[in-house]
């Protein structure tokens, strides 16, 4: 098993599907020669050559649009959103259209596309380079939003993205790329969407959070060890919809519960989660939920001082989870 | 391409189709105003483009992505009456959306008609990402879409015609310009002569055609066909007519145009035109056209019937088909 | 005073924002002659003329879109999109753009723009003339969502949208605009943004809804009294940013909280409100947080039957608060 | 209109912004390449076209929504060298957005310089709005709005110049035809001839000029503007020139362009070609360049010094302005 990083791994699903199903093909902006300009898609076009990896022209709705035919047709496209925060112009065709195909034709037809898109902050990428933007299509039946939060993650849940029957959005945060290596199976391997992961088993606060948030929480769970508190870690994995059993099942172990993620407080992910738990397993609980985010400001500024600020770590969830055990 | 020559019988065929939608449209009316059903969009005053359009098409092998207005050509392309009727009452076997959707929402799989949706133009891409399918697959068909000059003013026209042109896509995007989007007349929409020049930007080829005439569009289909299916690109089609009905049974037109107006148009109507030159081609007889209406009545009594009857979608299956069998 | 209907009242909020200030103007598809295709702008055309009512192309993106443009310039656009449904290919105009104006450019620019839409179902308007739409931007800071209640309300929270420093997302219940009437003032009068309001005092359970979800929960109060349960109603009025003391203050004052919406439950505002609850006043429940909610599906279908299981109505609140109440 | 006849003066002045825009950008590279500024994206190859179109606009009424690579426009409208740095820099006192946004994202009200974002083409629709305020107010004055070519294939293009077109705004749209997106080639992004060709779509007048040519550009705005003026409508402009940077201080462009084709394409940099040719008109002397070029380096050395020294954004100010004073 070699050591891949974040989006090593990504490159090895796309490359892996491509070789595996003739239908799956990828379009986006600068996927071709330029390998993409995180180069998620290097060495596709040398391989698979330009019919199947489209460099398009610059306009996400087409992206999204012209995908979406192709897969009621019969083809399985991988569609790139250069930037998360540029998947705004396709919102319609997502939402309007892909979300809701199977269920308007009865059944008739359906829309077997991935839709990929680098979300997430932390790399002076200002306002509209770092956006969450997960909450925006998380109240959208007929969608799935997968959000991966390591290299093996990430393998598994695109391989069954690009396979699954319906529309998939597959945000992969953006530092996560070079900064998160693990060892990844080279042979094939998928994980189920819709299922959250205990990547830390505890007994004393439940940290529920996805995204690259987990490896935060992660070091912090390290550190808060040595203190004697013992931290349970749940990825969502998928945050929409979520997977309500295993999110009741964390928050009742602890009865503490800490819940995390980069997007701005209000609206986001998290509250579904809190509402969950609030609603099926009040009484189990000995704390007030707990809710870690960014402020709500329009989006993560450029200047560094005022990124630091905005953005997740391991201190700010440290602190957070130290103050839950000491409720 | 030479002028393409349509025997008589071909003539009659596409009369009938078109007749047959007219008629459906009225009847549809009638139900609406007593009652029946809760909302009609209609068909009329396009039908001829709509039929003679479709019949330039190969009904089985090319997609298509039909607009609201679109009976003529979803008849053409295999729906049965009945089944128009079904989606019309909104009942569980429309082969539509089982009464998911508001009428004029058409699909239907197996005669490849793409199921289409209410907020408009959103079909145009998905147009160009079949016709890159089946180019991908290097199938021998085309992508035909539908839309109102309205429509032609979306971001998504923009960048679908756009994508199609530089991947020179078997795409075929017909504009059925009646003047009207909804309430706002034609220079308030664009201020271009004429929505086929917006082709040039695309790199692609224009054309505008009388709608009310048969056969000129008829063969502006048929070449933009052969054009797609020869490795040429798509083709822009706008073919222009008026909406012979209020936008739809829930607007009332006169407090936008008179109806002088209308009348007017109601006298150069492109199914009478038809009809006169079958007449005066002596390819359609008094006679011919009794039997034909005879036909088509008959066949709209039993449709209107059955779908009257139909059993309504059950609220159990109100959550059904949100997604599909699991992915892996 | 004269009792106007919901529409009504829209209607005359323009008129008078209209004569108030010239800066005011309306745009959108068929608000010229024909005065909207649900009347909103009925007679504005005729009394202001067509530079200040401006029947537009079919895109939304531009209506939002040059509406900013005015609005960055120093205009009062009041936008429409026809239903709130058809607001999908505005999304980056008013995500990327509105509701980030002020931020981006620190102080320097902003963008009072008020967006109207008419949103919701129960009209027999199928799965694209029937949606709530408010959780897409329930996440956006910059902006706010405001979805007024009752004829009275809507006339007093459209002036203050109109006013706002700040763009407005102002969504109207579309049944609501013929189904509620109630006397309405003729002289000028507000209510503030971003404020909640008690509709029904109660001490047995609380319910906390907005938009049409209001005038339902009412009725089934009233009938819910006369078997000796008296209920709390809080009607949300700003969906965001949430009001989150008057929410902190109902929730707790009964203890049981019933949160309804006409949405699909996973995702939709209701969650926010629960997270809120569950943060700030959980020991203060006796009872596990309920939310009545549409089905997680893509939309409200057309067929009636479909319709009437998916809508929310007086008899669903009626068994959810009962069912709360004897708990 | 008459071929416009510039002053020496004029000619001077023009050429001394071109050339402050190149030596501002080579700078900025410079402190990317040593670790000082985290990104850079250039206005090199587009200066020409930047400035000759600004001066062709009244920089004391007219609206400006540039977009990042415009430079040359702001510096004429009045951003200054210091400021300029200090938005590079993500400095508190960067008037542009005070280190929020990054580099390239201009705006400043007291300029009227519209505030930018960074997903593409969203300000065309903010031209058309803009031009459609001035209209009602009686204003003199035009906005004018600029974009890559690949941005041109963004809905928001066509709904804002459709917008505009229906309205005979006062707008002036202009396209900075570098011939990439990224990595991606003009004939990937577009299947028409001319950029300039689309104008035709929306009633609009169209003009295709050569970016490298300073006069031609003067020209075709300063015509755009009286057009606007005039009532008769926006304008549509295609400056073609070249981008001769990789896309921004994060891309490699020897991934999809060679060297060769660079190294052409400097050859014919519009900025040498415009000093050639002030040099041959008498215009420009060696000395006069000269002393410019230290007049120029001592403007920059200042500003990046006093932009390097000026504090950073305070994170309390993380919250700040995220909506404004209350609305009632
Ligand atoms: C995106 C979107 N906006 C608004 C509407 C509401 N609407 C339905 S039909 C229509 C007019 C369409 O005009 P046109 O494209 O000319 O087609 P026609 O009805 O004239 O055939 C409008 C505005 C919609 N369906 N979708
Ligand atoms: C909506 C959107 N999609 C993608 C991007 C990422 N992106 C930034 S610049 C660029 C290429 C722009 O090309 P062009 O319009 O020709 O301008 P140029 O950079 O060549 O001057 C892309 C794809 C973006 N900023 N916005
Ligand atoms: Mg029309
Ligand atoms: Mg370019």
């Amino acid at each position: 098993m070699a050591v891949l990083n974040y989006i090593q791994a990504i490159t090895q699903a796309l490359k892996e599907e491509m070789e595996r199903d003739g239908k799956v093909f990828v379009l986006g902006e600068d996927v071709g020669p330029r390998g993409g300009v995180f180069r998620a898609t290097d060495g596709l076009y040398e391989q698979f050559g330009e019919a199947r990896v489209l460099d398009t022209p610059l306009a996400e709705s087409a992206i999204a649009g012209v995908g979406i035919g192709a897969a009621m047709y019969g083809m399985r496209p991988v569609a790139e959103m250069q930037f998360a925060d540029f998947i705004m112009p396709a919102v319609n065709q997502i939402i309007s259209e892909a979300a809701k195909i199977r269920y308007r034709s009865n059944n008739d037809w359906s829309c077997p596309i991935t839709i990929r898109a680098p979300y997430g902050g932390g790399v002076h990428g200002g306002l509209y380079h770092s956006q969450s933007i997960e909450a925006i299509f998380a109240n959208q039946p007929g969608l799935k939003v997968v959000m991966p939060s390591s290299p093996y993650d990430v393998k598994g849940l695109l391989k069954s993205s690009i396979r699954d029957e319906d529309p998939v959005l597959f945000l992969e945060h953006k530092r996560a790329y070079r900064l998160l290596k693990e060892e990844v199976p080279e042979e094939d391997y998928t994980i189920p969407i819709g299922k959250a992961s205990v990547k830390r088993e505890g007994n004393d606060v439940t940290v529920i959070t996805y995204g690259l948030c987990v490896h935060f929480a992660k070091q912090a769970a390290e550190k808060l060890e040595q203190e004697g508190i013992s931290t349970e870690i749940l990825d969502l994995r998928t945050v929409y919809p979520l997977d309500q059993e295993a999110i009741i099942q964390a928050a009742s172990k602890t009865g503490k519960v800490l819940l995390i993620t980069e997007d701005n407080k209000e609206g986001s992910i998290i509250g579904e989660v809190a509402a969950i738990i609030s609603e099926h397993c009040l009484f189990d609980l000995d704390a007030p939920i707990k809710r870690l985010a960014a402020p709500d400001v329009p989006a993560m500024p450029f200047a560094s001082p005022l990124e630091k600020a905005f953005m997740m770590n391991a201190d700010k969830i440290e602190g957070a989870i130290r103050e839950l055990a000491e409720f | 391409m030479d002028k393409v020559i349509l025997s008589n019988e071909e003539q009659l065929e596409m009369y009938e189709e078109m007749l047959l939608a007219r008629r459906i449209d009225e009847r549809m009316w009638l139900l609406n105003r007593s009652g029946n059903i809760p909302f009609v969009v209609s068909c009329q005053g396009q039908e001829v483009m709509q039929v003679a359009a479709s019949a330039a098409l190969d009904k089985n092998a090319d997609y298509i992505l039909p607009y609201y207005r679109d009976l003529g050509v979803v008849l053409h392309f295999g729906m049965t009456v009945k089944e128009v009727f079904l989606q019309a009452y909104a009942k569980a076997e429309d082969p539509n959306s089982g009464g998911r959707q508001m009428p004029g929402h058409f699909g239907q799989k197996k005669n490849r008609i793409v199921t289409g949706s209410s907020p408009v133009t959103t079909q145009v891409p998905h147009a160009a990402g079949i016709a890159l399918a089946a180019k991908m697959e290097g199938k021998s068909l085309v992508s035909f879409v539908t839309m109102g000059e309205g429509s032609t003013n979306q971001g998504d026209f923009h960048e679908g015609l756009n994508f199609a042109g530089v991947h020179k896509l078997p795409a075929i995007f017909m504009v059925e310009n009646n003047k009207y989007a909804i309430s706002v007349p034609l220079h308030k929409q664009v201020a271009c002569e004429n929505i086929a020049d917006r082709a040039i930007g695309y790199g692609i080829h224009g054309v505008k055609v009388d709608g009310n005439d048969a056969h000129a569009v008829y063969q502006a289909v048929k070449e933009a066909r052969e054009r797609a299916l020869n490795g040429d690109g798509p083709t822009l089609i706008e073919a222009v007519s008026y909406r012979l009905t209020p936008h739809s049974s829930d607007d009332d037109d006169m407090t936008y145009r008179t109806k002088e107006e209308v009348d007017q148009q109601k006298s150069i109507d492109g199914l009478l035109q038809y009809r006169d030159k079958l007449i005066s081609d002596g390819i359609l007889t008094q006679e011919k056209e009794k039997e034909m209406e005879e036909k088509i009545k008959q066949v709209i009594n039993e449709a209107t019937e059955y779908a009257e009857k139909a059993p309504s979608a059950d609220p159990g299956t109100l959550g059904d088909y949100v997604y599909g069998k699991e992915g892996q």
